[in-house]
């Protein structure tokens, strides 16, 4: 086992410590992104869905947990890897995979496809498929909050890759500058596309990065929707308290290929099984089930009703219709009297 | 009834109004405060309005762009000082990927109303890297708007409706203007939709925009003197072209000349008379001409960098050029 | 004699054979080495040749873009593969203001041999961000050369003349391409200069080139079929432009359209608008026309893609335009 | 003195270290650095100078004491503020005059004036007008030299706004990730143009930036040429040895405006009235004087020499011709026949 680059942290392990309700949440919330992501996996081979599609399929502790954090009035920025994180928001399940399908019906009316999924009511300002390209965005957000104000956490995810981009760099020194709420959600999942974070960062403690800017920063095991949600709370709980940035990195594991075009040439296929075998869904669930939190009647009811929701939106999804070629250039400005 | 007033002083007073006028309006950009604006312009702007307001950056175009977008999307109404067009290629990305993409691409969820303002253009000597033109290319971009102003009218007067424009709209300034001193009306139409012709003729369209407008009026006089009578059209708005009034002016002189200070190639010069060819072709009897800058990087040498730059003989040589 | 090969193949070939050749070449770029190329171009290379001259890079495009460029001024023959040209505006700083610039404002005393390869286009439904078509805006850059092969025998052989010449060189290969079969002949004259007629005709031009060329043969499939003769151009080297070729077909033909997945305006298909106009204005029987990206960020629905990008039907309506 | 935002360090002392032929090349290259500026100023006040014209009064400690560390074999990045890069190099003080008047005798034969001084033979690749365009060449410098195993180092310098760029990160990780030889030269003057680095960087102690990528970094007193040159030594010789890179932070004032067109209102009178008692060469000159080591005659003696060679240079450049307009083309590309 050692042999493999990236050796898995030891399973997640010790009482949850979350009354049942809330566990069931998480471990639902976990269930519902991995369902469906599992069938927009199955679509994508029926060419219902096309374009990149990225799986967020062994990380969803880190977006449950972390989201949980947030409020319904912060703000959010996310990658193209954030089908979890529009879902967690509170988008409606048939929205996201009308959106997948590329429908009217879909969030963004099926232009942005998976990559770029937003949701003005529950405040997700996209889906970013430029890598770093979001944390700008998200700085002036938390800028926007200040000046007006406005008592808002504004919630930023990136992987690792995006780190070495000069736009990380630039954002982190001007929130840590102005002391502006944002909060940047590193997930690491140990690799840029088909590169290992030790071939592109020269130091692989992301939290040195922070406090170079002089910003708290707190590591977490994202495998771990527990240790990811109290880390998160803290975060969160500091960025609104003090005003000023943090920066959390969530330790975590991409189980399937990059995007639906990768090979995996680079990592071995032993290390790929033992991340799994600190899946973050069985061993929370196992976890609650030792602690007598969880019977696998209530395990299946929940997976059930994930699987429920997932059949409903693609129900939705299959339902949908075109948006018409004649409304190709609508909304490319904003039409007179629509409110900016 | 009018006063004389330079175009930074218009560019100024035209800020000062925006920020007394929207307390979500903030001007930020590198030097824009202490410093009191890279070219002056915002002088005294930070004594009036604090640093909240008047927002010194780092050397971050990227990511104070991007911030600025981000502000725009939470209620505020920035304007970006992007110190010059040189430094925006840095900020580009944020401008194509997510300024001009943000409406469209959301499905018409967001609106991003940036005013992002930048000085631009050659002519003081400071060589290459110094001395760049890529307005034309932001004037591709769908999803923007893009304004130059050549005017103390203008350079008063565009800014707030800009800023009351829902969506991006870029300015340049061209760095040779604001020393520039004209007069300005005391009513104005605020217009960011047309162009304007600026001085009519008969015999040849000349079509200019910012620093070559001057140069483009210039030459009209010389060639008045021949016995040529030029029409200047000022472009003022670079995106959306407003066609109607170029063509109008096409179809009247029957020939025309663009003059831009971008590179030839691949410039809002040639995008206009591929706009001409293709909705006035009948219309003209000679080939179309332009004058740009030549195809080098503006040297640092006087000589050499008027050598490589649009010149009012280089005009007057161009249209004539079209009547041998 | 002539053997089928895949766009793909025929890049990697050409990769395989530069790397071999000369110990000074080297690829670096994002995932060019153990995930074997977005695109699986550079597939199999890093066991050939290590990971030193096979160099994964950080997502970092401005700073490895630049820091080929220093490489090659220190006597290396740099392969730079920007992964896309969608990321390659957070590099265009380096590549306008150091590469381009370089040889020229040193006074002719340091030239910049660099490739920068990028992939570039739609059509595989990646949505707005993944979709850009900016080759027009490199064309315009004076100081670099620009290379948009479209043939399995251009994905060959042009490489090397591109590393053999002592300046910056970019490639602009079509994402659309790299599945496409084609022969190729066993023997190929090198040559980055001329376009390069693909078919010959004597009603009208087709000036195209990268992915927008196949469309164009397709569209004159359709339209000889309606009587109309269609010459189809591959423009292939973007810059400098091969005036003499494209004039020569335009005058031919007397009708010319421009085919060009770029945005509409300020665009290449304006440039080359531009220059007939210019240059053939008085054998023109017709307007020139144009067929490229409508002016919209491209969604991601497959409809509404197709609806935005150039295709042989809208080729086939703006020929027969001309002719009503 | 105490109101003024940035207190000097307390004026450099002590016994210099050097032999006397060392230390009076260090003062007089001061000197001759000094002496081509202040005719420079002058010159643009007459217009035989134009364009932008930044100068290193005050900082001459840096670029001297650093440059003597760098042998002829080694690269050098300068930025727009480099006349004293140059001059150290090696260049000839005419053929630099002759760039900023712009003649065809100049360096960059009138095409670059100030801010971009080349020079091929000393191996000065510019001259960069870009703040932090310099350094991805400096990697990219130091890579060729790896990859060819050439025992040379790149020295890289940049200012204090710099570092706030999206540039100068993706350099550093870059370079610290493949170890290559590249000194990082940061010429930390406490402003970036009107912006004092507390308003530009939320961490001001830049060493920590790079302890965040893994890599050394040393700070030293730049009013004191013995301090840069013994921490420039020191920082050389580990690139050299170790073959990876180093950040040096020197910490200096620049005595007068950032360009010609500054009017100074960022900055108190005091603040730099206080700096220039810390001036690098009367009291370096003190220190020799003390220890003995000069004497005033000698001193006047190095300073003439100085204005003699300026004047030299100024009357070479007064001698100058015009590049022919019909030559704007020439080198945009390389001509046939010119090896690259
Ligand atoms: C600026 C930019 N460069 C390159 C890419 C192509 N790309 C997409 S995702 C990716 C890897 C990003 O890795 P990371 O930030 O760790 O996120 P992860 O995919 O692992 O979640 C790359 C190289 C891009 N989208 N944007
Ligand atoms: C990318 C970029 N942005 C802005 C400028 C304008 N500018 C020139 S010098 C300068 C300040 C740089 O400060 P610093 O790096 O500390 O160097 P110093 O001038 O103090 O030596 C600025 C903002 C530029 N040349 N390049
Ligand atoms: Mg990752
Ligand atoms: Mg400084």
């Amino acid at each position: 086992m050692s042999a493999v680059e990236h050796p898995a942290p030891p399973p997640p392990a010790g009482p949850v410590p979350y009354d049942k309700a809330f566990a069931h949440r998480l471990l639902a919330d976990m269930l519902r992104i991995r369902r469906l992501e599992e069938k927009a996996a199955e679509l994508y081979g029926e060419t219902k869905i096309r374009g990149f599609l990225h799986l967020y399929i062994g990380e969803e502790a880190v977006g449950v947990g972390a989201l949980h954090a947030l409020t319904s009035a912060d703000n959010l920025v996310a990658t193209y890897r954030e089908h979890a994180h529009a879902l967690l928001r509170g988008m409606d399940m048939g929205a996201l995979m009308a959106e997948l399908y590329g429908t009217r019906e879909g969030c963004a009316r099926g232009r942005g496809g998976s990559m770029h999924l937003f949701d003005r009511a529950t405040r997700l300002f996209g889906g970013n498929a430029i890598v770093g390209g979001g944390l700008p965005l998200a700085v002036g957000l938390a800028l926007a909050d200040q000046m007006q104000g406005t008592q808002r956490v504004t919630a930023c995810f990136f992987g690792d890759g995006a780190v070495a981009e000069g736009a990380f760099h630039e954002s982190m020194n001007l929130a840590a500058l102005w002391r502006l709420p944002v909060l940047f959600c590193c997930e690491n999942n140990l690799y840029a596309m088909g590169t290992a974070i030790e071939r592109h960062e020269s130091q692989v403690d992301l939290r040195g990065k922070a406090a170079s800017y002089g910003m708290p920063a707190v590591a977490a095991d994202g495998m771990d929707v527990v240790a990811v949600h109290e880390a998160a709370k803290e975060a969160v709980a500091h960025v609104r308290e003090r005003g000023g940035p943090m920066f959390v990195e969530f330790r975590t594991y991409r189980f399937r290929a990059h995007s639906m075009y990768d090979a995996e040439l680079y990592r071995q296929k032993a290390e790929v099984e033992e991340w799994k075998t600190r899946g973050p869904i069985h061993t929370f669930t196992a976890r609650l089930k030792a602690q007598g939190k969880l019977t696998e009647d209530e395990f299946l009811a929940l997976d059930a009703a994930a699987d429920a929701e997932v059949e409903r939106a693609v129900a939705f999804a299959e339902a949908g219709t075109w948006e018409a070629a004649e409304d190709l250039s609508t909304d490319l400005y904003t039409p007179p009297g629509a409110v900016p | 009834m009018s006063r004389r007033i330079s175009y930074r002083e218009a560019m100024r007073e035209a800020l000062r109004d925006a920020l007394r006028g929207d307390p979500r309006v903030f001007l930020m950009g590198e030097d824009v405060g202490r410093y009191g604006g890279t070219y002056a312009v915002s002088k005294g702007l930070l004594e009036e309005f604090g640093p909240e307001r008047i927002r010194d950056t780092p050397l971050a175009e990227l990511a104070f762009t991007g911030a600025g977008i981000g502000a725009a999307l939470g209620g505020m109404r920035p304007i970006v000082e992007v110190m010059t067009v040189n430094f925006s290629l840095l900020a580009l990305d944020q401008i194509v990927n997510n300024a001009a993409l943000y409406r469209h691409m959301s499905g018409g969820q967001f609106s991003v109303p940036v005013v992002i303002r930048m000085a631009t253009g050659a002519g003081r000597q400071v060589a290459a890297q110094h001395s760049h033109s890529f307005e034309g290319w932001y004037a591709g971009i769908p999803g923007i708007k893009v304004l130059a102003p050549a005017t103390v009218e203008d350079a008063r007067h565009m800014l707030a409706p800009a800023l009351a424009d829902p969506d991006p709209v870029l300015i340049f300034e061209h760095a040779a203007l604001y020393n520039v001193e004209g007069d300005l009306p005391d009513a104005c139409e605020p217009d960011i939709r047309s162009a304007k012709v600026m001085r009519p003729g008969k015999d040849v369209a000349i079509l200019a925009y910012g620093g070559s407008l001057h140069k483009a009026l210039a030459a009209a006089e010389t060639l008045a003197a021949q016995g040529i009578d030029a029409e200047v059209v000022d472009l003022r708005v670079l995106r959306p072209l407003d066609d109607a009034t170029l063509m109008a002016s096409v179809a009247k002189c029957r020939r025309a000349v663009v003059v831009d200070e971008g590179w030839r190639s691949v410039s809002l010069a040639s995008e206009i008379m591929a706009r001409i060819v293709e909705q006035a072709f009948f219309e003209l009897d000679a080939p179309l001409a332009r004058v740009c800058s030549e195809e080098v990087p503006i040297p640092y040498a006087r000589h050499m960098e008027e050598a490589a730059l649009p010149q009012p003989e280089k005009i007057v040589a161009a249209v004539k050029g079209m009547f041998a």
